[in-house]
Protein backbone atom coordinates (compact mmCIF):
# COMPACT_ATOMS: atom_id res chain seq x y z
CA UNK A 1 0.00 0.00 0.00
CA UNK A 2 0.97 3.55 -0.65
CA UNK A 3 1.43 6.16 1.95
CA UNK A 4 -1.61 7.84 0.45
CA UNK A 5 -3.60 4.39 0.76
CA UNK A 6 -2.54 3.58 4.24
CA UNK A 7 -2.87 6.97 5.99
CA UNK A 8 -6.43 7.88 4.05
CA UNK A 9 -7.37 4.95 5.64
CA UNK A 10 -5.92 6.14 8.75
CA UNK A 11 -7.86 9.97 8.54
CA UNK A 12 -11.59 8.17 7.55
CA UNK A 13 -10.55 5.66 10.77
CA UNK A 14 -10.30 9.17 12.71
CA UNK A 15 -6.99 7.88 13.75
CA UNK A 16 -5.90 11.51 13.30
CA UNK A 17 -7.32 12.43 16.65
CA UNK A 18 -5.95 10.01 18.65
CA UNK A 19 -2.50 10.70 17.07
CA UNK A 20 -3.03 14.09 17.95
CA UNK A 21 -3.83 13.25 21.69
CA UNK A 22 -1.19 10.80 22.03
CA UNK A 23 1.23 12.83 20.38
CA UNK A 24 0.55 15.93 22.37
CA UNK A 25 2.40 14.79 25.38
CA UNK A 26 6.11 15.27 24.60
CA UNK A 27 5.02 17.40 21.33
CA UNK A 28 3.90 20.27 23.17
CA UNK A 29 7.24 20.55 25.06
CA UNK A 30 9.41 20.34 22.08
CA UNK A 31 7.15 23.34 20.17
CA UNK A 32 7.65 25.11 23.22
CA UNK A 33 11.52 25.68 22.77
CA UNK A 34 10.95 26.50 19.11
CA UNK A 35 12.45 30.07 19.52
CA UNK A 36 9.33 30.94 16.98
CA UNK A 37 8.75 35.13 16.73
CA UNK A 38 5.45 36.52 15.79
CA UNK A 39 4.30 36.36 12.40
CA UNK A 40 6.82 33.51 11.50
CA UNK A 41 6.00 30.90 8.67
CA UNK A 42 5.98 27.64 9.70
CA UNK A 43 5.85 23.99 7.86
CA UNK A 44 4.36 21.09 9.38
CA UNK A 45 5.35 18.14 7.28
CA UNK A 46 2.74 14.84 7.48
CA UNK A 47 0.67 17.49 9.49
CA UNK A 48 -1.76 14.42 10.08
CA UNK A 49 -4.97 16.55 12.31
CA UNK A 50 -2.96 19.34 11.67
CA UNK A 51 -2.60 20.16 15.61
CA UNK A 52 0.85 21.81 15.48
CA UNK A 53 0.52 24.62 13.52
CA UNK A 54 -3.44 25.46 15.33
CA UNK A 55 -0.75 25.30 19.04
CA UNK A 56 1.51 27.88 17.40
CA UNK A 57 -0.57 30.69 16.14
CA UNK A 58 -2.72 30.28 18.95
CA UNK A 59 0.61 30.87 21.88
CA UNK A 60 2.65 32.47 19.26
CA UNK A 61 1.01 34.28 16.95
CA UNK A 62 2.87 32.74 14.10
CA UNK A 63 1.78 34.03 10.33
CA UNK A 64 1.10 32.21 7.41
CA UNK A 65 1.76 28.74 7.78
CA UNK A 66 1.62 25.29 6.03
CA UNK A 67 0.45 21.63 6.47
CA UNK A 68 1.63 19.41 4.21
CA UNK A 69 0.63 15.68 3.47
CA UNK A 70 0.57 13.03 1.68
CA UNK A 71 -2.87 11.87 2.59
CA UNK A 72 -5.61 14.14 0.65
CA UNK A 73 -8.29 12.69 3.62
CA UNK A 74 -5.69 13.81 6.13
CA UNK A 75 -5.51 17.01 3.99
CA UNK A 76 -9.23 17.28 4.36
CA UNK A 77 -9.52 16.55 8.09
CA UNK A 78 -7.10 19.04 9.47
CA UNK A 79 -8.61 21.89 7.02
CA UNK A 80 -12.04 20.84 8.56
CA UNK A 81 -10.56 21.30 11.99
CA UNK A 82 -8.80 24.72 11.42
CA UNK A 83 -10.51 28.09 11.72
CA UNK A 84 -7.25 30.26 11.05
CA UNK A 85 -7.21 31.89 7.80
CA UNK A 86 -3.67 31.54 7.55
CA UNK A 87 -2.99 28.73 8.06
CA UNK A 88 -3.40 25.97 4.46
CA UNK A 89 -2.92 22.72 4.23
CA UNK A 90 -1.67 21.31 0.82
CA UNK A 91 -1.57 18.13 0.06
CA UNK A 92 2.29 16.61 -1.48
CA UNK A 93 5.31 14.20 -0.84
CA UNK A 94 8.09 14.89 1.61
CA UNK A 95 10.32 13.72 -1.30
CA UNK A 96 9.02 17.08 -3.68
CA UNK A 97 8.52 19.81 -1.10
CA UNK A 98 6.27 22.63 -3.28
CA UNK A 99 7.94 25.07 -1.48
CA UNK A 100 10.08 27.93 -3.03
CA UNK A 101 13.42 28.32 -1.55
CA UNK A 102 14.59 30.16 1.78
CA UNK A 103 10.64 30.57 2.17
CA UNK A 104 10.28 28.78 5.54
CA UNK A 105 11.31 29.78 9.00
CA UNK A 106 10.75 26.92 10.79
CA UNK A 107 10.39 23.20 9.64
CA UNK A 108 8.10 21.19 11.90
CA UNK A 109 7.44 17.00 11.86
CA UNK A 110 6.22 15.08 14.63
CA UNK A 111 5.99 11.06 14.30
CA UNK A 112 6.39 11.11 10.41
CA UNK A 113 9.91 11.80 9.26
CA UNK A 114 10.52 7.98 9.01
CA UNK A 115 7.93 7.72 6.50
CA UNK A 116 10.25 9.64 3.70
CA UNK A 117 10.88 7.22 0.98
CA UNK A 118 14.30 9.03 0.85
CA UNK A 119 14.90 10.70 3.85
CA UNK A 120 18.22 11.98 2.90
CA UNK A 121 16.94 13.40 -0.03
CA UNK A 122 13.99 14.99 2.52
CA UNK A 123 16.33 16.44 4.84
CA UNK A 124 18.49 18.37 1.33
CA UNK A 125 15.03 19.49 0.61
CA UNK A 126 14.37 21.17 3.90
CA UNK A 127 17.33 22.42 4.04
CA UNK A 128 17.05 24.24 0.67
CA UNK A 129 13.05 25.56 1.24
CA UNK A 130 14.61 26.93 4.97
CA UNK A 131 15.54 30.56 5.26
CA UNK A 132 19.49 30.75 7.04
CA UNK A 133 18.37 30.37 10.22
CA UNK A 134 15.70 28.97 10.17
CA UNK A 135 15.48 25.39 12.39
CA UNK A 136 14.38 22.08 11.95
CA UNK A 137 12.45 20.63 14.84
CA UNK A 138 11.78 16.47 14.02
CA UNK A 139 10.48 14.63 16.43
CA UNK A 140 10.07 10.95 16.09
CA UNK A 141 9.11 8.10 18.47
CA UNK A 142 10.07 5.19 16.28
CA UNK A 143 13.59 4.96 16.66
CA UNK A 144 16.84 2.63 17.16
CA UNK A 145 17.52 3.50 20.52
CA UNK A 146 13.29 2.77 21.24
CA UNK A 147 13.65 -0.73 21.24
CA UNK A 148 9.86 -0.64 22.03
CA UNK A 149 8.66 0.79 18.69
CA UNK A 150 11.06 -1.75 16.45
CA UNK A 151 7.93 -3.83 16.06
CA UNK A 152 5.91 -0.79 14.36
CA UNK A 153 7.17 -1.90 10.68
CA UNK A 154 5.24 -4.93 10.93
CA UNK A 155 1.60 -3.13 11.52
CA UNK A 156 2.38 -0.89 8.64
CA UNK A 157 3.05 -1.34 4.55
CA UNK A 158 4.69 1.43 4.11
CA UNK A 159 8.78 1.29 4.80
CA UNK A 160 10.32 3.32 8.26
CA UNK A 161 13.55 3.94 8.42
CA UNK A 162 14.82 3.68 11.97
CA UNK A 163 17.76 5.50 12.79
CA UNK A 164 19.97 5.69 16.18
CA UNK A 165 20.04 9.28 17.60
CA UNK A 166 23.99 9.80 16.20
CA UNK A 167 22.63 8.70 12.47
CA UNK A 168 19.78 11.70 12.67
CA UNK A 169 22.81 13.73 13.78
CA UNK A 170 25.19 12.64 10.56
CA UNK A 171 22.24 12.44 8.09
CA UNK A 172 21.30 16.30 9.16
CA UNK A 173 25.06 17.23 8.88
CA UNK A 174 25.11 15.70 5.47
CA UNK A 175 21.88 17.57 3.84
CA UNK A 176 24.10 20.58 5.11
CA UNK A 177 21.98 21.27 8.63
CA UNK A 178 23.55 22.28 11.95
CA UNK A 179 22.91 19.91 14.38
CA UNK A 180 21.45 22.09 17.62
CA UNK A 181 19.78 20.25 20.00
CA UNK A 182 19.41 16.15 20.72
CA UNK A 183 17.38 15.68 23.56
CA UNK A 184 14.93 12.81 24.50
CA UNK A 185 11.27 14.53 25.96
CA UNK A 186 9.70 12.00 28.51
CA UNK A 187 5.88 11.35 28.16
CA UNK A 188 5.36 11.97 31.96
CA UNK A 189 1.18 12.14 31.10
CA UNK A 190 0.11 8.94 29.49
CA UNK A 191 -1.62 6.18 32.65
CA UNK A 192 0.61 3.43 33.48
CA UNK A 193 -1.41 0.57 34.86
CA UNK A 194 -0.32 -0.79 38.64
CA UNK A 195 1.84 -3.60 38.59
CA UNK A 196 -1.21 -5.84 39.20
CA UNK A 197 -2.73 -4.71 35.53
CA UNK A 198 0.08 -6.35 33.59
CA UNK A 199 0.78 -8.19 31.22
CA UNK A 200 -1.85 -5.73 29.67
CA UNK A 201 -2.78 -5.99 25.91
CA UNK A 202 0.20 -4.35 24.55
CA UNK A 203 3.11 -4.84 27.46
CA UNK A 204 4.33 -7.66 28.92
CA UNK A 205 5.66 -5.83 32.13
CA UNK A 206 5.12 -2.57 33.43
CA UNK A 207 8.71 -1.89 33.25
CA UNK A 208 9.04 -2.06 29.60
CA UNK A 209 5.91 0.52 29.10
CA UNK A 210 7.73 2.95 32.02
CA UNK A 211 11.26 2.51 29.91
CA UNK A 212 9.39 3.39 26.59
CA UNK A 213 7.47 6.17 27.97
CA UNK A 214 9.15 7.81 30.86
CA UNK A 215 12.69 7.33 29.60
CA UNK A 216 12.89 6.93 26.01
CA UNK A 217 9.89 9.49 25.06
CA UNK A 218 10.19 11.37 21.94
CA UNK A 219 13.54 11.64 20.50
CA UNK A 220 13.78 15.34 18.96
CA UNK A 221 17.02 16.38 17.21
CA UNK A 222 16.36 20.03 16.01
CA UNK A 223 18.54 21.31 12.70
CA UNK A 224 19.89 25.18 12.27
CA UNK A 225 20.21 26.27 8.54
CA UNK A 226 23.35 27.69 7.76
CA UNK B 1 -6.29 28.04 -0.63
CA UNK B 2 -6.11 31.12 -0.40
CA UNK B 3 -4.74 32.63 -3.85
CA UNK B 4 -1.19 34.43 -1.88
CA UNK B 5 -0.56 30.60 -1.41
CA UNK B 6 0.95 31.06 -4.81
CA UNK B 7 3.87 33.19 -3.70
CA UNK B 8 5.44 29.95 -2.02
CA UNK B 9 4.16 27.48 -3.58
CA UNK B 10 6.15 25.53 -6.42
CA UNK B 11 5.84 23.09 -8.49
CA UNK B 12 7.14 19.85 -6.69
CA UNK B 13 9.06 18.75 -9.57
CA UNK B 14 11.24 21.15 -10.57
CA UNK B 15 10.34 24.18 -7.78
CA UNK B 16 9.32 26.74 -10.96
CA UNK B 17 6.46 29.28 -10.49
CA UNK B 18 2.92 28.12 -10.50
CA UNK B 19 -0.22 29.62 -12.46
CA UNK B 20 -3.78 28.97 -11.53
CA UNK B 21 -6.03 28.68 -14.30
CA UNK B 22 -9.93 28.06 -14.30
CA UNK B 23 -10.51 29.03 -10.81
CA UNK B 24 -13.52 29.04 -8.90
CA UNK B 25 -13.34 31.14 -6.01
CA UNK B 26 -15.60 31.78 -2.42
CA UNK B 27 -15.40 34.36 0.02
CA UNK B 28 -12.89 36.29 -2.14
CA UNK B 29 -9.79 34.93 -2.54
CA UNK B 30 -9.94 31.74 -1.75
CA UNK B 31 -9.48 29.54 -4.37
CA UNK B 32 -12.44 26.12 -4.51
CA UNK B 33 -11.37 24.74 -7.19
CA UNK B 34 -8.75 25.21 -10.46
CA UNK B 35 -5.83 23.84 -11.78
CA UNK B 36 -1.95 24.92 -11.15
CA UNK B 37 0.00 24.77 -13.81
CA UNK B 38 4.15 24.68 -14.03
CA UNK B 39 5.29 27.95 -15.76
CA UNK B 40 8.47 25.84 -16.98
CA UNK B 41 7.19 22.05 -17.28
CA UNK B 42 3.73 22.59 -17.82
CA UNK B 43 2.71 19.53 -15.07
CA UNK B 44 -0.56 19.90 -13.82
CA UNK B 45 -1.87 19.92 -10.71
CA UNK B 46 -5.61 20.17 -9.52
CA UNK B 47 -7.07 21.97 -6.42
CA UNK B 48 -10.25 20.07 -5.01
CA UNK B 49 -12.36 21.35 -2.30
CA UNK B 50 -10.03 24.32 -1.86
CA UNK B 51 -6.99 21.85 -1.09
CA UNK B 52 -3.83 22.12 -3.86
CA UNK B 53 -2.67 19.10 -4.21
CA UNK B 54 1.06 19.22 -4.84
CA UNK B 55 1.96 14.96 -4.29
CA UNK B 56 4.37 14.46 -7.96
CA UNK B 57 2.09 13.25 -10.84
CA UNK B 58 3.07 9.27 -9.87
CA UNK B 59 1.74 9.57 -6.78
CA UNK B 60 -1.36 11.56 -7.33
CA UNK B 61 -3.69 9.09 -9.44
CA UNK B 62 -7.66 8.94 -7.54
CA UNK B 63 -8.15 5.93 -4.63
CA UNK B 64 -10.15 3.39 -6.08
CA UNK B 65 -13.71 4.04 -5.62
CA UNK C 1 34.51 44.91 44.30
CA UNK C 2 35.72 43.94 40.81
CA UNK C 3 34.75 40.60 39.58
CA UNK C 4 37.95 38.77 40.45
CA UNK C 5 37.46 40.47 44.29
CA UNK C 6 34.25 39.14 44.60
CA UNK C 7 34.35 35.56 43.19
CA UNK C 8 38.02 34.91 44.62
CA UNK C 9 35.37 35.44 47.95
CA UNK C 10 33.60 33.19 47.11
CA UNK C 11 35.84 30.82 46.18
CA UNK C 12 37.58 30.71 49.51
CA UNK C 13 34.65 30.24 51.38
CA UNK C 14 33.70 27.22 49.00
CA UNK C 15 30.57 28.48 47.51
CA UNK C 16 32.01 27.10 44.35
CA UNK C 17 30.79 23.66 45.22
CA UNK C 18 27.45 24.68 46.91
CA UNK C 19 26.75 26.40 43.61
CA UNK C 20 27.66 22.59 41.43
CA UNK C 21 25.31 21.00 43.53
CA UNK C 22 22.23 23.02 42.90
CA UNK C 23 22.71 24.26 39.63
CA UNK C 24 23.59 21.10 38.48
CA UNK C 25 20.03 19.98 38.90
CA UNK C 26 18.79 21.82 35.86
CA UNK C 27 22.34 21.99 34.15
CA UNK C 28 22.44 18.16 33.47
CA UNK C 29 19.15 18.20 31.44
CA UNK C 30 20.96 21.42 29.03
CA UNK C 31 24.25 19.60 29.05
CA UNK C 32 22.46 16.30 27.97
CA UNK C 33 20.76 18.33 24.86
CA UNK C 34 24.28 19.49 23.66
CA UNK C 35 24.64 17.78 20.24
CA UNK C 36 28.58 17.00 21.00
CA UNK C 37 30.39 14.56 19.17
CA UNK C 38 33.98 12.54 20.77
CA UNK C 39 36.69 14.59 20.84
CA UNK C 40 34.50 17.91 20.43
CA UNK C 41 36.34 21.11 22.04
CA UNK C 42 34.05 22.88 25.19
CA UNK C 43 34.64 26.23 26.59
CA UNK C 44 33.04 26.78 30.13
CA UNK C 45 32.94 30.65 30.43
CA UNK C 46 32.53 31.00 34.12
CA UNK C 47 33.37 27.90 34.97
CA UNK C 48 33.20 27.90 39.03
CA UNK C 49 34.33 24.39 39.82
CA UNK C 50 34.36 23.12 36.52
CA UNK C 51 31.95 20.45 37.07
CA UNK C 52 30.47 21.16 33.41
CA UNK C 53 33.84 20.04 31.41
CA UNK C 54 34.11 17.28 33.59
CA UNK C 55 30.92 15.92 33.37
CA UNK C 56 30.63 16.38 29.45
CA UNK C 57 34.11 14.66 29.36
CA UNK C 58 32.74 11.39 31.41
CA UNK C 59 29.54 11.15 29.63
CA UNK C 60 30.27 11.99 25.87
CA UNK C 61 33.93 11.58 25.76
CA UNK C 62 35.05 15.33 25.10
CA UNK C 63 38.51 16.83 23.64
CA UNK C 64 40.52 19.10 25.27
CA UNK C 65 38.35 21.31 26.64
CA UNK C 66 38.81 25.21 28.81
CA UNK C 67 37.12 26.30 31.32
CA UNK C 68 37.42 30.11 31.79
CA UNK C 69 37.06 32.73 34.67
CA UNK C 70 37.64 35.75 36.10
CA UNK C 71 38.60 34.79 39.29
CA UNK C 72 42.04 33.46 40.23
CA UNK C 73 40.44 31.48 43.02
CA UNK C 74 37.68 29.57 41.63
CA UNK C 75 40.54 28.99 38.59
CA UNK C 76 42.88 27.16 41.04
CA UNK C 77 39.87 25.45 43.02
CA UNK C 78 38.35 23.95 39.58
CA UNK C 79 41.61 22.50 38.67
CA UNK C 80 41.99 21.71 42.27
CA UNK C 81 39.14 19.19 41.26
CA UNK C 82 39.89 18.04 37.93
CA UNK C 83 42.66 14.56 37.20
CA UNK C 84 41.39 15.08 33.65
CA UNK C 85 44.46 15.76 31.25
CA UNK C 86 42.74 17.15 28.30
CA UNK C 87 40.89 20.23 30.76
CA UNK C 88 42.77 23.33 31.06
CA UNK C 89 41.77 26.29 33.37
CA UNK C 90 41.93 29.54 32.27
CA UNK C 91 42.17 32.91 34.03
CA UNK C 92 40.23 35.31 31.70
CA UNK C 93 37.00 37.48 31.15
CA UNK C 94 34.09 37.50 29.31
CA UNK C 95 34.99 40.73 27.44
CA UNK C 96 38.40 39.23 25.84
CA UNK C 97 38.37 36.06 25.08
CA UNK C 98 41.95 34.63 24.62
CA UNK C 99 40.67 32.12 21.75
CA UNK C 100 41.86 31.24 18.54
CA UNK C 101 38.68 32.47 15.92
CA UNK C 102 36.66 29.20 14.70
CA UNK C 103 38.48 27.00 17.39
CA UNK C 104 35.95 25.90 19.50
CA UNK C 105 33.06 23.60 19.06
CA UNK C 106 30.21 24.14 22.02
CA UNK C 107 30.64 27.11 24.41
CA UNK C 108 28.48 26.74 27.40
CA UNK C 109 27.86 29.03 30.34
CA UNK C 110 25.33 28.56 33.21
CA UNK C 111 24.86 31.10 35.89
CA UNK C 112 27.47 33.45 34.65
CA UNK C 113 27.24 35.39 31.68
CA UNK C 114 24.81 37.86 32.95
CA UNK C 115 28.00 39.16 34.90
CA UNK C 116 29.67 40.08 31.86
CA UNK C 117 30.56 44.21 31.84
CA UNK C 118 29.21 44.41 27.99
CA UNK C 119 27.32 40.99 27.23
CA UNK C 120 26.89 42.12 23.55
CA UNK C 121 30.12 42.09 23.24
CA UNK C 122 31.02 39.04 25.06
CA UNK C 123 28.03 37.14 22.69
CA UNK C 124 30.06 38.41 19.60
CA UNK C 125 33.23 37.07 20.92
CA UNK C 126 31.58 33.49 21.33
CA UNK C 127 30.39 33.97 17.54
CA UNK C 128 34.11 34.32 16.88
CA UNK C 129 35.41 31.38 18.64
CA UNK C 130 32.66 29.35 17.45
CA UNK C 131 33.20 27.42 14.41
CA UNK C 132 30.48 27.35 12.27
CA UNK C 133 27.83 24.89 13.16
CA UNK C 134 29.48 25.20 16.77
CA UNK C 135 26.85 26.03 19.49
CA UNK C 136 26.58 28.45 22.52
CA UNK C 137 24.53 26.48 25.21
CA UNK C 138 23.55 30.04 27.45
CA UNK C 139 21.70 28.91 31.03
CA UNK C 140 21.06 31.42 33.32
CA UNK C 141 18.54 31.88 36.96
CA UNK C 142 18.91 35.29 36.92
CA UNK C 143 16.36 36.49 34.41
CA UNK C 144 13.51 39.36 33.88
CA UNK C 145 10.56 36.81 34.08
CA UNK C 146 11.87 34.76 37.14
CA UNK C 147 10.64 37.58 39.44
CA UNK C 148 12.22 36.18 42.33
CA UNK C 149 15.77 36.87 41.16
CA UNK C 150 15.48 40.25 40.86
CA UNK C 151 16.67 40.94 44.25
CA UNK C 152 19.36 39.00 43.79
CA UNK C 153 21.24 42.19 42.41
CA UNK C 154 21.35 43.64 45.78
CA UNK C 155 23.48 40.88 47.40
CA UNK C 156 26.50 41.85 44.85
CA UNK C 157 28.46 44.52 43.87
CA UNK C 158 28.91 43.20 40.39
CA UNK C 159 26.45 44.88 38.24
CA UNK C 160 24.01 41.99 36.36
CA UNK C 161 22.28 42.18 33.07
CA UNK C 162 18.54 41.52 33.71
CA UNK C 163 16.96 40.06 29.96
CA UNK C 164 13.89 39.02 29.56
CA UNK C 165 13.61 35.97 26.93
CA UNK C 166 12.75 38.24 23.94
CA UNK C 167 16.10 40.52 24.69
CA UNK C 168 18.56 36.94 25.07
CA UNK C 169 16.87 35.80 21.62
CA UNK C 170 17.36 39.69 20.16
CA UNK C 171 21.36 39.96 21.53
CA UNK C 172 22.56 36.23 20.22
CA UNK C 173 20.93 37.40 16.35
CA UNK C 174 22.34 40.81 16.43
CA UNK C 175 25.73 39.27 17.40
CA UNK C 176 26.12 37.27 14.07
CA UNK C 177 24.17 33.62 16.19
CA UNK C 178 20.72 31.76 15.09
CA UNK C 179 19.01 31.47 17.76
CA UNK C 180 17.90 27.41 17.49
CA UNK C 181 15.79 26.89 20.62
CA UNK C 182 14.90 28.70 24.31
CA UNK C 183 13.29 26.32 26.65
CA UNK C 184 12.67 27.07 30.95
CA UNK C 185 13.87 23.71 32.64
CA UNK C 186 12.07 23.32 35.92
CA UNK C 187 14.67 22.12 38.79
CA UNK C 188 12.26 19.03 40.03
CA UNK C 189 15.42 18.13 43.07
CA UNK C 190 15.44 21.22 44.86
CA UNK C 191 13.38 20.09 48.04
CA UNK C 192 10.62 22.60 48.98
CA UNK C 193 8.98 21.97 52.54
CA UNK C 194 5.72 21.78 53.53
CA UNK C 195 2.99 24.29 53.54
CA UNK C 196 3.67 24.44 57.05
CA UNK C 197 6.98 25.43 57.17
CA UNK C 198 6.39 28.88 55.23
CA UNK C 199 7.77 31.19 55.61
CA UNK C 200 10.87 30.09 55.74
CA UNK C 201 14.33 32.36 55.55
CA UNK C 202 14.13 32.81 52.20
CA UNK C 203 10.37 32.37 50.95
CA UNK C 204 6.98 33.74 52.14
CA UNK C 205 5.07 31.33 50.54
CA UNK C 206 4.91 28.10 49.24
CA UNK C 207 3.73 29.22 46.01
CA UNK C 208 6.85 31.86 45.04
CA UNK C 209 8.76 28.80 46.14
CA UNK C 210 7.23 26.25 43.46
CA UNK C 211 7.13 29.06 40.78
CA UNK C 212 11.04 29.98 41.17
CA UNK C 213 12.19 26.35 40.93
CA UNK C 214 8.88 24.07 39.37
CA UNK C 215 7.98 26.41 36.69
CA UNK C 216 10.62 28.93 35.85
CA UNK C 217 13.88 26.75 36.39
CA UNK C 218 17.21 27.68 34.68
CA UNK C 219 16.16 29.56 31.00
CA UNK C 220 18.19 28.28 28.36
CA UNK C 221 18.55 29.37 24.78
CA UNK C 222 21.09 28.21 22.33
CA UNK C 223 22.52 29.99 19.55
CA UNK C 224 24.37 28.51 16.48
CA UNK C 225 27.20 30.20 14.92
CA UNK C 226 26.10 30.51 11.00
CA UNK D 1 49.16 23.96 31.52
CA UNK D 2 49.88 22.27 28.63
CA UNK D 3 51.94 23.19 26.19
CA UNK D 4 49.78 22.61 23.47
CA UNK D 5 47.27 24.78 24.77
CA UNK D 6 49.10 27.64 23.00
CA UNK D 7 47.76 26.49 19.66
CA UNK D 8 44.29 27.93 20.70
CA UNK D 9 45.11 30.56 23.26
CA UNK D 10 45.77 33.73 21.82
CA UNK D 11 45.81 37.31 23.26
CA UNK D 12 42.88 38.49 25.03
CA UNK D 13 43.79 41.71 23.23
CA UNK D 14 44.57 41.44 19.88
CA UNK D 15 43.83 38.13 19.10
CA UNK D 16 47.71 37.30 17.97
CA UNK D 17 49.55 34.30 19.11
CA UNK D 18 51.67 33.91 22.32
CA UNK D 19 54.72 33.17 22.79
CA UNK D 20 55.73 31.25 26.17
CA UNK D 21 59.19 32.47 27.98
CA UNK D 22 60.97 31.45 30.92
CA UNK D 23 59.15 28.11 31.18
CA UNK D 24 59.31 25.78 33.90
CA UNK D 25 57.75 22.20 33.36
CA UNK D 26 56.21 19.41 35.25
CA UNK D 27 55.78 15.93 34.32
CA UNK D 28 57.38 16.75 30.86
CA UNK D 29 55.18 19.00 29.13
CA UNK D 30 53.16 20.61 32.10
CA UNK D 31 54.09 24.12 32.24
CA UNK D 32 53.90 25.38 35.92
CA UNK D 33 55.50 28.96 35.62
CA UNK D 34 56.74 30.76 33.34
CA UNK D 35 55.08 34.46 31.07
CA UNK D 36 52.75 34.48 27.82
CA UNK D 37 53.89 37.11 25.70
CA UNK D 38 51.94 38.43 22.40
CA UNK D 39 53.72 38.34 19.75
CA UNK D 40 52.18 41.27 18.37
CA UNK D 41 51.60 44.10 21.04
CA UNK D 42 54.12 42.68 23.31
CA UNK D 43 51.88 42.22 26.19
CA UNK D 44 53.39 39.95 29.09
CA UNK D 45 50.72 37.28 30.69
CA UNK D 46 52.18 35.31 33.65
CA UNK D 47 51.57 31.42 34.05
CA UNK D 48 51.37 30.70 37.96
CA UNK D 49 51.08 27.36 39.66
CA UNK D 50 50.58 25.91 36.09
CA UNK D 51 47.69 28.46 35.53
CA UNK D 52 48.01 31.00 32.45
CA UNK D 53 46.38 34.49 33.26
CA UNK D 54 44.70 36.07 30.78
CA UNK D 55 42.57 38.81 32.94
CA UNK D 56 43.79 41.89 30.01
CA UNK D 57 46.05 44.17 31.73
CA UNK D 58 44.14 46.31 34.11
CA UNK D 59 42.14 43.36 35.46
CA UNK D 60 45.20 41.02 36.20
CA UNK D 61 46.42 43.51 39.78
CA UNK D 62 47.53 40.95 42.54
CA UNK D 63 44.76 40.37 45.11
CA UNK D 64 45.91 43.05 48.39
CA UNK D 65 47.24 40.91 50.41
N1 LIG E 1 5.99 10.54 2.24
C1 LIG E 1 5.08 11.28 2.86
N2 LIG E 1 4.79 12.52 2.39
C2 LIG E 1 3.86 13.28 3.02
N3 LIG E 1 3.18 12.88 4.13
C3 LIG E 1 3.45 11.66 4.62
C4 LIG E 1 4.39 10.81 4.02
N4 LIG E 1 4.47 9.67 4.74
C5 LIG E 1 3.57 9.79 5.75
N5 LIG E 1 2.97 11.00 5.68
C6 LIG E 1 1.95 11.52 6.62
O1 LIG E 1 2.56 11.65 7.89
C7 LIG E 1 1.57 11.49 8.91
C8 LIG E 1 2.15 10.58 9.98
S1 LIG E 1 1.10 10.42 11.39
C9 LIG E 1 1.57 11.85 12.37
C10 LIG E 1 0.59 12.98 12.27
C11 LIG E 1 0.86 14.20 13.14
N6 LIG E 1 2.13 14.83 12.85
C12 LIG E 1 0.81 13.83 14.61
O2 LIG E 1 1.75 14.11 15.35
O3 LIG E 1 -0.19 13.25 15.05
C13 LIG E 1 0.33 10.94 8.24
O4 LIG E 1 -0.70 11.92 8.23
C14 LIG E 1 0.79 10.57 6.84
O5 LIG E 1 -0.20 10.74 5.85
N1 LIG F 1 33.42 38.95 33.56
C1 LIG F 1 33.74 37.70 33.91
N2 LIG F 1 34.72 37.04 33.27
C2 LIG F 1 35.03 35.77 33.63
N3 LIG F 1 34.42 35.08 34.61
C3 LIG F 1 33.43 35.70 35.29
C4 LIG F 1 33.05 37.03 34.98
N4 LIG F 1 32.04 37.37 35.80
C5 LIG F 1 31.79 36.31 36.60
N5 LIG F 1 32.63 35.30 36.29
C6 LIG F 1 32.68 33.97 36.94
O1 LIG F 1 31.45 33.33 36.70
C7 LIG F 1 31.17 32.41 37.76
C8 LIG F 1 29.71 32.57 38.15
S1 LIG F 1 29.15 31.40 39.33
C9 LIG F 1 28.72 30.00 38.32
C10 LIG F 1 29.77 28.94 38.31
C11 LIG F 1 29.43 27.66 37.55
N6 LIG F 1 29.21 27.90 36.13
C12 LIG F 1 28.23 26.97 38.15
O2 LIG F 1 27.27 26.66 37.41
O3 LIG F 1 28.21 26.71 39.36
C13 LIG F 1 32.13 32.73 38.89
O4 LIG F 1 33.05 31.69 39.02
C14 LIG F 1 32.78 34.02 38.45
O5 LIG F 1 34.14 34.15 38.86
Amino acid sequence: MSVREEFDEWAEAGKDKGMEERHWHTAKHALARMPVEEGDTILDLGTGSGYALRALRETANTGPSYGLDGSPEMVRNARDYTDEDDIEYVCGDFDDLPFEDDSIDHVWTMEAFYYAANPHNTLEEIARILRPGGTFYCAVNYYEENVHSHEWQEKISVEMTRWDREQYREAFREAGLHVAEQDNIPDLEITIPGEAEFPTEDWDTREEMVERYREYGTLLTVGVAP
Amino acid sequence: MKESLLEILRCPLDKHELELEDAEYADGDEVVDGTLVCAECGERYPVDDGIPNLLPPDMREETPA
